[in-house]
Parts: structure tokens; C-alpha cells; sequence
């Protein structure tokens, strides 16, 4: 079988879950004719047609509600956000109304927000960001960030099945940049379950999305300069997180560094330190160490993006330090 | 069928509009011509419009009562004197088309199919309330009956409307939603995204502004440089139109053709109803912003109530007993609904964990908390209790 | 002196910064004639007039960018969110624009955003938000929350000098519970700076807002009831954040919790724990726990409320188990 | 004056507007009649838009050549087109009034001060570019020449102005502020909020909704279902006005009444200039949405370049060699210009880590990169390097 994108893993799995069921629609900024800024759902216009492809005026509260209240009446909705720094225009109907239909109305609310996230692409400030910790404190969402392509199109599957609202984030960085050999049949990755990307035991890396690429790098040096056994757990999903698979690495390894590319305060990486500390806190030989993005906007200018995001060799120092403690 | 404006006044003043009125040459409000649909109301629906309006007003009073009694919990929220709006706009939906109410819609809620004893049980909080607690007054809806329940936020249900008429148009069904904003809400950016979408896509939505002089204390022209509300369709391609919203009939008629044109596939039209918000914000606000007289004015001359009872006792012709077996009947009920609420029991604590997520239930309980139930039994009722100013 | 209450404290303060300086005003809805939903504003109009107490239309994004672009141009305005879970409005404009100003534009963006915030008042889900976790993740902004009316007048005084935009949290349940003696003269207190509520060395609990006042109960009822000896640090300041305290606590009791109103997952505990595990791990005889909300929007019963915001017995509980790990 | 409008067409065609038009009887634009502001124009600044339109076009051409080169980093947005929009508007507001330029208002920031190296070192993320690399292409400001740069969450920068003007209006300075909007941009949130918050202050704001007949690939009628953008300023409760943007006269004119309205006291405009946009949305956009024909027709018939230069030399008798050097004065400026920006550093890594907060620092830098100036150096060059769609 042909190796796929990053990329068309997640137009394949819109295409098959709108044959597969006809209440799923997609809808967003210039979605249908221009198939998405990044041609995510390039050709789905000319095979389902105008009523299900919808290009939106530019108003993401606007739709994302709209959505949601498609939603209601039992649609399957599918909001793409041109570029995922937008979504913090829908932040109040997301976090208010989506997150807590359910539970304060009895009203399931089964969209699926997406859109391109992330940098290492000289996007700069309002191009590049990575949401995940904005919502990550909202219960009621669920949100997943795949590695990979089989992920991507496993979990977009799962998050349009799924009973309640679901952040899909994509890596732009990794669009065209990463393909593989998808499993055939109906490949479906369930929603809350993480990933050992790569076994080790002589340190865990906890990451997600375009850090677990990063991490794999340094592992193999470290490997090859240093001998060291790295396991990488790649989360997948972010909420409900896999406290089980993040125990059992640290009881593994006993030395753990979190790795994301999101700024650090305020960051997952935090979540994941302090829900450590109250599973496993016996287990550990050494701090819980972040290798994050430097807390300012992310730059645009290559040497200063260079320089705010986590690199490989950031994670090969700390990996360093780690497994000398 | 004859029907009167309220009696006439300048400005802000009661009646001030009279009947419907179109938005002008510049928009083409698309509004059927012919008979008013409320000249084909039977008999038994022009004394439905007394009841659903006598229920509110009565409702409301009890409620009045029982927060006095501190049996309310957290703010309480009054329709008096804009009783004619909710009930008649509600009026003109059939029971498959869905509406979105506001915090003084409590007469479309009825008029949907809300019943009194579940409004009491939610504003005492009680368990069994429709929302199990977990929301206040009137917020909570029910997709079988028509209604769904608004969020706090402003402006917000306006995109959420658009969404649930653009999934009756993308499914070819002939229902129609209905959406009710209030003046201030005129201001937020959810209102100007949701009209907007629901404009381009010719959803089936009618749009009520609900023109009550007043957001919180905020008068309409610190609000907005417009002086009709109804101009605002104008920056959204479609039809304005404004009518006397205490005038329960005119009501139903401007709603009723929208709905009609709704229905027809000719896409959203905006209602402003002109109306007064005779109480403050909620029961704790005293009003002191309002200019002395303006409220027993409204009160004196243009009470929705007394003016539909004036219809139909002197044009319409039913006698002062028909009328009275209707207020003992809502008496009857709203006593019965008082009794059942009252006897409600509090929710569970542990309920409060459950179902923000589908089956399975993805919360665990937080580990320490084992003897919460007593924590909860020992808990110092805080003295701001029963007086939250919401 | 007359004891002063937290809400007056605020009062004061505006009061007095306007009385400073006239390139302060305040804009927010219902807060001129009407004093503000929760009087706060009470006075002021008559006091500043028109054009420096501006009512404006319910428009959260709207407003926080007009203050914005105010402050640019050397005005130093105040913003007030009528309950503070209107600022999920403002997300956008309060994340992307006036947090990144200073960075990206060199354009300082010195504003005040305040407003009544929490729970324990019955409030139900939108009249009872903690937002300062959805903030903690955005550098450019500073956030304080006070738990004292000293600090609350204090700490609003250093805000509105500040040249940096300033979230201003007021919890709405102390507003007329607590009074005290305030200090006299121009009373401001440091943005950045932690406050040691009670001085202990058994155990530190780490908290800010409400919860300060109940860990200073449990405190009581653990020093009596087990003759434990606990310290209580008040944040005060969440960003930046007073490592430097946390550190010395943590070195001091080598017991830690963390009790914050707010949700867990994504909540500051996160971030807390996550710092004293990268500074002062060696310092650590137990993990770090958190008390908080649990993971639901917060209920408006009081028997739902009560059981998912953290109480006082909550802590009792927690501490004894920390001190007998 | 004579001035005449881009040659017939009907619809979405070249020249569909005629000068400036009012919006209908129910606004009141309150622009001044009498002599139109452009015959005050001198000689020289008859000339001066010439230059500013003429600098605009060559300078994103050199872009285009660096692009090509790969020397520009990330998108390349044009306003091929629009260059008379930008730069009449920005032309009516005098040195202490303060503007918000767009992505395709390159025109306006050049009137305003900005020069063609600033714009080449922001699109080479040079560290001395205004934003020390910070921010990508035309995404800067500077207080002190009178422009502030957006973000790129469109309709943002309304509000923002509002704040600006109403700093005016509350220290009684006689300055104006101008926010340009797309026709897209008129459907956010922030756009709405914005303009009413400034309509009911009165602020001295103009708005300019540039209709370039598309948001990316959406066009209006996606975008919005009223037909005439300037309609959007009934809702406000403002003059809306609408104007040919491809003819700099008519644009001068209409903005400069605007302006003078808002330096009276009198308020916020919002002027609709109607205008193509000949390139993608961004370089890499082949315009495939395009209905075949329509971008060759404008460019036939109504180039903003053309028009005036017709203008100039058949009715102002300006003769052709003065044109000519202004074309070469405007080619050798922008040859110093890529020249000083190609020489340009780049950012130094750590400056990344400064100015987020005012002094005294509070960022520390990681504690992990001490070895960070090599791990910049031996990052490997995305393959999509240069090639970012913005
Ligand atoms: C986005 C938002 N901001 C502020 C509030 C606080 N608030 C509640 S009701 C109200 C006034 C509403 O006025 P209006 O829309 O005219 O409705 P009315 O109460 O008059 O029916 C305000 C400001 C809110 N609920 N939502
Ligand atoms: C809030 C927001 N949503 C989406 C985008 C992505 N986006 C960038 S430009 C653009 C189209 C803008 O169209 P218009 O406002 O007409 O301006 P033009 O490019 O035509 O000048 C879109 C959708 C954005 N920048 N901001
Ligand atoms: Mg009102
Ligand atoms: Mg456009």
C-alpha cells in the first residue's frame, strides 16, 4: 500500500466518516472550492456537495455555535479552523456552552473542532500556537493531538464518533512532513489512550504531537552516544489523559522529563508533573524535568523561533542531566 | 378584527408604536398581506393567550413569595409587564419548531410546554428540578417540547439557533426556530455572527429583540447609536420589522408571518417588540437609574394584561366569568406546583459527578473525599445565602 | 480606623488612583449611574463624571480592546467584567492582542481587566468562574487574586501603575465577609510577591483567594485538634509567580499541598507542583497534593456545590494525610 | 475637477460604482458638499499619490523577486489592485492622526511614514527590522509616524481604534483615527463590538471596508447577504458611504469628508471602497475560485495605476517625464532599500527572550540552553522553508 500523508490520513478520514454517515458535515473558512488554506478537504466539495461542505463567513463563535446546535438536532459537525490561533475567537462558546451542554442540560453536543496547530514553521505569533493548556481546564472537551498519521486519521474517526465535543489539533509541521502505511479496514484509535512510541527504560519522555518527533531524534542519540535507553510515551489524547500508561513508564523508568512545545507556564507539562507526584511520586529517582517552548510569543524570524522552541539536542541535555541524577 | 395600540405617548413612553410597521423601503420585510393570522385564532386560542400570559404573571408572583420566604435560591428574574411579548411570539410556533428563551421568557417556556412546578423546583434548586440542580431560574430546555435552555453569556444562543435551523434546512424539514435577544444583547459579537450565517444560509430562524428600554441599568442609547432596533436587520440583508409587543395580538401576528416566511424557506427575519421591563434586572435591583413616573406610567397605561383582558371582554366579547375560571384555574395549578415543589427533595451531593461526559462516566471522585457528606451537612451557610445578586 | 471591607478596599483604590492620576478611568457595563452590579463603582460617576466612568454596551471584546488601544496612547484604563466569567468574551482580544503588544509591537498595553470571580455564593456555572488558569498560560499578562482587603486595595493600586496589562481577580465571597484595618497612606503592594498567611513548619498548604481563609481554618482546627503546626502561603500574585516563597516553604515543611478553588486538570496546582519538583525536589517528604474543585462546571444547588468545591474538611483530611506519610 | 469613473461594467465587473454614492435616505451621511477635497489638492501632492501608489506596486514586485529568490520568509501578500484604496485613504489624514493598516494596505503605511526597508527587513525577518523579527511581513506600527500594526485576528484592530479615538475624544484632541476592515473582516465579532462602541461614543473614527470581492477564496456573497457593505452602518446608527476604490481621487474625497466629520466631533463614518483584489490571498493561492476572465478584465480596465496615470496626463497636464522620474526616483529607493535589508542581521537568538514584560526582565532564559547558539545552527531547514501559507 502506498505511504500516506500526515495530511490526507485526516482528508481520508473525513471523506470515509461522511460516507459513512450522513449527518456528518464539515463546515469552516474556505473549506469547499479551495478545499482549506492547507487543502485538508480538498475534492470533498465535488463529493458531498454544497449542504455538506460549507464555507462559513469569517466568525468562528459564529459557527463553532452553529455547530453545536447542528449538533443538538443530531447532526455530526466538523468545524475547521483555518488556522488553530483562531479558535480563540470561539473560546466563550467552547468553554461555556459546548463544554457544559451536557451536563447542564442533559444536551450532547458531538462536534469536532480542528485545524492546524503548531510551529517550527516561521509562522510566527498568530500562526504557530499550540491551545491545547487553554482548553486543557475545561471539563467537558475531550482533546487529542496525534504524532502520527495513522493517529491522525484513527482519532479523527473516534472524535466524530464520539458522544461529546472533541478538540482535534494538527500538527502543521507535520502535514506533508511525516506518511506511513495506514492500517486498511475501518482504523478507528480510541480517544484516551496514550502510546509507547518507543521502549526504554532508562528514562521516559512523556510528549505529544511534533516533540515526540523530536524526542524519537534524541533518543537515538542518546542511544548511540551515551548508551541510554529512552521510552517515549506519545499521549495522543490530552483529556481524559492516560494516567495508567503515564504510571507505568515512570514505574519503568523512574526518571522523567515532560516535552512539549507549548510554552511552560501554565503548559500540559504541569498537569502531567503534578499528576505524577500523586501516583507514582515513590517511583521516582529524580525531578520531573519540562523541556519547553521560553514563555513569550513565538517569534517569527528563524534563529529567535529556533531558539523559543524545544530542540533535540534541548532534550538530549536534559536527558543527560536526568539520567546522571 | 379591531385591535388598538396602547394609548398614545412620545418617545420612550408607553405605546409609543403602534401595530406593526415595516423597516422601511429599504429592506423588503417579505411579510405576507391579507388578514392578520390573529383574526383566524378560535375561540378557545384568543383565551389561551390569557392563560399563558395570567399563568406567567401569576407564576412569577409565587415565585415573588417564595424568595421572600428565601425558598428562592440565588437571583430572581421578572417578566412584568413584557408578558405579551413572550407569550405571543411563543404562540406563533407549532409544537415541532424549537425557540431558544431569554431569562424574561418565562412565558414562551409555558406557552412551550415548561411546567410551572419544574420553573419552582429550579428556582429552589431542588433535585428533581429539570437540571437536577445544576442550573438556576429558568435556564434548562427539553428538545421534545421545543425549548432549549440559554447560557448566561449573552448574544450566545443566536450562532447556537442558527446551527439547529440550518440542520432543519439541511434536512429539508419544515420547522422553524425562534430566538429571543434581549436590547443589550444587540451589542454582542455572538448576535452579529449568528444573524450573519443564519442570513447567508436563509436558515429558518426568527429573531426577536425584545426592546424593553433597558440592559440592567443601561439605557437603549448608551447601548447603540440606532434608535430602532429593528434597523439592524439592515446590515444582514434581511426583513426588520417592529411591533408593539405588549399587545399580545400584534405579537403573534408579526411573529406568525415571520415564522410563515420562515417555513417558506425565505430565510430570517428580525422582530423588535417594543416593551417595558417594569421590574429591575432581578428582584434585588431597585431601579434607581429610572426616571421618576416611567414605570407607573407603563404600568398605568400599558400593562399587556389589562390591555388583552380589554380586548376580549369588550371586542371579543367573553364575560367576566370565562375570565375568572381561567385566574382560578392557574391559581389551582400554580398552588399545586408550589406543594409538589416544595416536597422536592435537595440533590444528592455525589450527583454532581456524573454525566459530564457519555457513558462511561469519566470523573472519579476526588480520593479524599470519603466524609464529604458530613462536610456538606456542616457547612456554614454563607450569609450572602438566598441573596446572590445574579 | 474604621474596618474596611475587601469590596470598599477596591472601591478605595479606583477611588484613589483616579483622585492620582486622570489618565485612569473605567469603563465596564452598568457602572456609572448604577454603581455596578456589585457596587464596586458605587460613587464614582458623581466623584469622576462621564468621561472618565463610562458605561459601555454588554460587549466584552469590544470594550477590553478599546482599552487597549487607549492605553496606547497613554491612558490607563480600568476595566471591569460584570461577573468575571464575561472575560471568556474578551479571550481573543485579552490573549492575542494586549498580551503580546509590548512583545511583538513594543507598544505598551497598560490595563486593568477586574471583576467579581468564584464561587461558594450559589452562582451556579457562569456566575462563579476562577479564570485564571485560562490566563496563567499567557505570558505578557500578570494576574493577581487577593485573599485580604489589604491586599486587595494594594494590589489593584500596583496594577493600575503598572505598565504591563494586569488581570485583577476580586472574589465576590469575601466582597463583604471581611473587613479589616487597612494600613494608611498610599498602600500598594508588589505584583509578584507571595504572602506567608500563617507561619508554620509541619506542613505548607500553597493557596490564593477563598481558599486562603479556609486553610486558615482547617489550620486552627489541625493545630487543636492534632497539634499540627501548619504554614499557609497566599500567592496572591499567580503570574508571575513567587518561586522564591514557594521554595523557601517547601525547604522549611518539606510537605506540601495545594488547595485552589478552581477545577484540577489544567488548574495552577498543576504549575505549582511542577515548579517545587524542579527546584525543590530534594526538599520533598511527600508528593505534592492538590485539593481543588472537582472537574465539573460548578453546580448551582447548594448541596452540589458544596460537595464539589473544596471545603474546609477537605483539607483537614488531606493535611493529616500528608503529615502521616 | 473632471474625474471619471473606471470604464462600464456591470455587477462584480470594473467600475460597477460611480464615484462616491450615499447610502440611501436612511442615513444621513453628513459629508460636506460643496467643492470636492481633491481639486484643493496641489500640484505637488497630485504628484505625491502618484509616488505613493507607484511605490507600492514596485516595492511588492521586489518582494515578489526575493520571494522567488526564497529570501522572504513565509507568505507574500499583495495589493495589486487596491493600491489606490490604500493610499487616497491614507492621504486625507494629517500627520497626528493615527491609522491601522491591513495586509493590503502597504500603500497606506508608506503615506504614513513607513519605509520600503522597514517593510523588506520585516519580510526577511531581519533582527533589525522593526519588530527585531518578532512579527511577519507588514505587521508593525509606530505611535510616533501614527500607525499601529494588527494582529492577525481580523476585525480585532476596530476595537483597538475605538480605544485609540476615544483617548481623543476624552483629552479633547482634534485627532482622527482610521481602521481598515475587509469585507470578510465585517463578519467578526470584534468588528461588530467595535464600531458600536465607537458609534455610541461619537469617537473621531473613520471605518474603511475595503470590497476586494473576496475573503481568500469566499466571496461576498459566502460572506454576508446584504449586497452594499456601506449598508452594514445602519446598524450603527452612522453614515455609510460607498466609493470607487480604484479611482485615488474619489478615494481621497470621500475619506477626507469623513475625516473632517470625525475632526468636528460628529463621528464615526464607515466608507465601503469598492476595489478588486488581483492577487491570491497570498502568494501561493492560484486563484482557481476565480471565474475565468475576471482578474484580466480588471486589470484591462480598471487599474488603479492606469486610472491615475490617465488623469494625470490628460487632465492635469502633468507631461510624461515627470512621471518618468518619479518612476526612477521610486525604483533607485527601492534598490538602496533591498540592498541595506539584504545586509541586514539576522536576530540574535536570546533577543527572543526580551520585552515581554517592561523592566525589569522576567523572562529567564532555560535553564538547559546553554548550547542553544549551536543547536539554532544545526537545525535542520524545514522543507516547507519559505514556503509557509499564511
Ligand atoms: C456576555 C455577557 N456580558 C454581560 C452579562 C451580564 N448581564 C446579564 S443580563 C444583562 C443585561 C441584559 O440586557 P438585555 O439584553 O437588554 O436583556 P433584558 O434583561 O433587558 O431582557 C447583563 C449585562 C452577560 N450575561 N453576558
Ligand atoms: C478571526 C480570523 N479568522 C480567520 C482568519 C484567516 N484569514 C486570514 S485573511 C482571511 C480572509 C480575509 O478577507 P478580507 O477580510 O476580505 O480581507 P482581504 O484579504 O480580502 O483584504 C482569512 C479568513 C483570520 N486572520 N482571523
Ligand atoms: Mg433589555
Ligand atoms: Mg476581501
Amino acid at each position: 500500500m502506498a505511504e500516506t500523508t500526515y495530511l490526507e490520513a485526516i482528508r481520508q478520514a473525513l471523506f470515509e466518516e461522511m460516507e459513512r454517515d450522513e449527518s456528518v458535515f464539515i463546515l469552516g473558512e474556505d473549506i469547499g472550492a479551495y478545499g482549506g488554506a492547507f487543502k485538508v478537504t480538498d475534492g470533498l466539495l465535488d463529493r458531498f456537495g454544497e449542504s455538506r461542505v460549507i464555507d462559513t463567513p469569517i466568525s468562528e463563535a459564529g459557527f463553532v455555535g452553529a455547530a453545536a446546535g447542528a449538533a443538538h438536532m443530531g447532526m455530526r459537525p466538523v468545524v475547521e479552523m483555518q488556522f488553530i490561533d483562531f479558535i480563540s475567537c470561539a473560546y466563550d462558546m467552547l468553554t461555556n456552552y459546548v463544554a457544559t451542554s451536557r451536563y447542564r442540560a442533559m444536551l450532547p453536543c458531538p462536534i469536532v473542532v480542528r485545524g492546524p496547530s503548531g510551529g517550527y514553521v516561521r509562522g510566527g505569533p498568530f500562526h504557530s500556537q499550540n491551545p491545547e493548556a487553554a482548553f486543557l481546564h475545561t471539563p467537558g472537551l475531550k482533546i487529542v493531538y496525534p504524532a502520527t498519521a495513522s493517529d491522525a486519521k484513527g482519532l479523527l474517526k473516534a472524535a466524530i464518533r464520539d458522544d461529546d465535543p472533541v478538540l482535534f489539533f494538527e500538527h502543521k509541521y507535520l502535514y506533508r512532513r511525516i506518511k506511513e502505511d495506514l492500517p486498511g479496514g475501518d482504523h478507528v484509535v480510541p480517544i484516551g489512550k496514550a502510546r509507547v512510541a518507543r521502549e526504554g527504560k532508562d528514562l521516559s519522555i512523556i510528549t505529544y504531537a511534533a516533540t515526540v518527533w523530536k524526542a524519537l531524534e534524541a533518543a537515538e542519540q542518546l542511544e548511540k552516544e551515551d548508551g541510554l535507553s529512552v521510552e517515549i510515551l506519545d499521549l495522543r489524547s490530552l483529556l481524559p489523559m492516560d494516567d495508567a500508561a503515564i504510571v507505568e513508564t515512570v514505574r519503568k523508568t523512574n526518571r522523567v522529563m515532560v516535552v512539549h512545545e507549548d510554552t511552560r507556564t501554565g503548559g500540559v507539562a504541569g498537569e502531567v508533573a503534578a499528576r505524577i507526584n500523586e501516583q507514582a511520586f515513590e517511583w521516582l529517582d529524580a525531578p520531573i524535568l519540562r523541556v519547553t517552548a521560553a514563555d513569550v510569543p513565538l517569534p517569527y524570524s528563524p534563529p529567535l523561533e529556533d531558539y523559543v522552541l524545544p530542540q533535540t539536542t534541548d532534550i538530549v541535555t536534559v536527558a543527560r542531566k536526568l539520567a546522571a541524577y | 378584527m379591531a385591535r388598538r395600540a396602547g394609548p398614545g405617548a412620545k418617545g420612550r413612553g408607553p405605546g409609543a408604536v403602534a401595530g406593526t410597521r415595516a423597516a422601511g423601503d429599504r429592506s423588503t420585510p417579505g411579510v405576507a398581506r391579507g388578514p392578520r393570522p390573529s383574526a383566524r385564532l378560535s375561540r378557545a386560542q384568543q383565551l389561551d393567550l390569557y392563560y399563558w400570559m395570567r399563568l406567567t404573571r401569576s407564576l412569577e408572583e409565587r415565585l415573588v413569595n417564595l424568595y421572600r420566604q428565601t425558598k428562592v435560591i440565588g437571583g430572581l428574574f421578572r417578566s412584568l409587564g413584557q408578558e405579551a411579548d413572550a407569550v405571543g411570539s411563543a404562540f406563533a410556533l407549532e409544537r415541532r419548531d424549537v425557540l431558544s428563551p431569554l431569562i424574561r421568557n418565562l412565558g414562551s417556556m409555558l406557552v412551550k410546554g415548561a411546567k410551572p412546578v419544574e420553573i419552582i423546583r429550579q428556582y429552589m434548586a431542588k433535585g428533581d428540578s429539570p437540571t437536577r440542580g445544576r442550573e438556576l431560574n429558568i435556564h434548562y430546555g427539553d428538545l421534545d417540547r421545543g425549548f432549549i435552555g440559554q447560557i448566561s453569556h449573552l448574544g450566545d444562543m443566536v450562532p447556537v439557533m442558527t446551527g439547529v435551523t440550518l440542520s432543519f434546512k439541511l434536512r429539508g424539514e419544515a420547522r422553524v426556530g425562534l430566538v429571543y435577544v434581549g436590547d443589550g444583547a444587540t451589542s454582542t459579537g455572538s448576535f452579529h455572527e449568528g444573524l450573519n450565517f443564519a442570513a447567508v444560509q436563509r436558515c429558518p430562524l426568527v429573531v426577536v429583540v425584545e426592546n424593553n428600554g433597558y440592559a440592567y441599568s443601561t439605557p437603549l442609547a448608551r447601548q447603540t447609536a440606532v434608535t430602532e432596533l429593528k434597523d439592524k436587520a439592515l446590515a444582514y440583508g434581511i426583513p426588520g420589522v417592529r411591533a408593539d409587543g405588549n399587545d399580545v395580538l400584534a405579537v403573534f401576528d408579526v411573529t406568525k408571518e415571520a415564522v410563515d416566511r420562515a417555513r417558506r424557506g425565505e430565510g430570517v427575519t428580525l422582530i423588535e417588540l417594543m416593551t417595558y421591563r417594569r421590574k429591575g434586572h432581578a428582584e434585588h435591583d431597585n431601579q434607581s437609574y429610572v426616571p421618576a413616573g416611567e414605570i407607573e406610567r407603563w404600568e398605568r397605561e400599558d400593562d399587556p394584561l389589562d390591555r388583552y383582558l380589554r380586548v376580549l371582554t369588550a371586542e371579543l366579547e367573553f364575560d367576566d366569568a370565562m375570565i375568572a375560571a381561567i385566574d382560578a384555574r392557574v391559581k389551582d395549578e400554580i398552588d399545586a406546583a408550589t406543594d409538589a415543589a416544595e416536597a422536592s427533595p435537595m440533590p444528592e451531593p455525589t450527583d454532581a459527578l456524573v454525566g459530564i461526559y457519555a457513558e462511561p462516566a469519566l470523573i472519579e471522585p476526588l480520593w479524599y473525599r470519603a466524609g464529604v457528606r458530613s462536610a456538606v451537612a456542616a457547612h456554614e451557610r454563607a450569609a450572602g445565602w438566598g441573596t446572590f445578586h445574579g
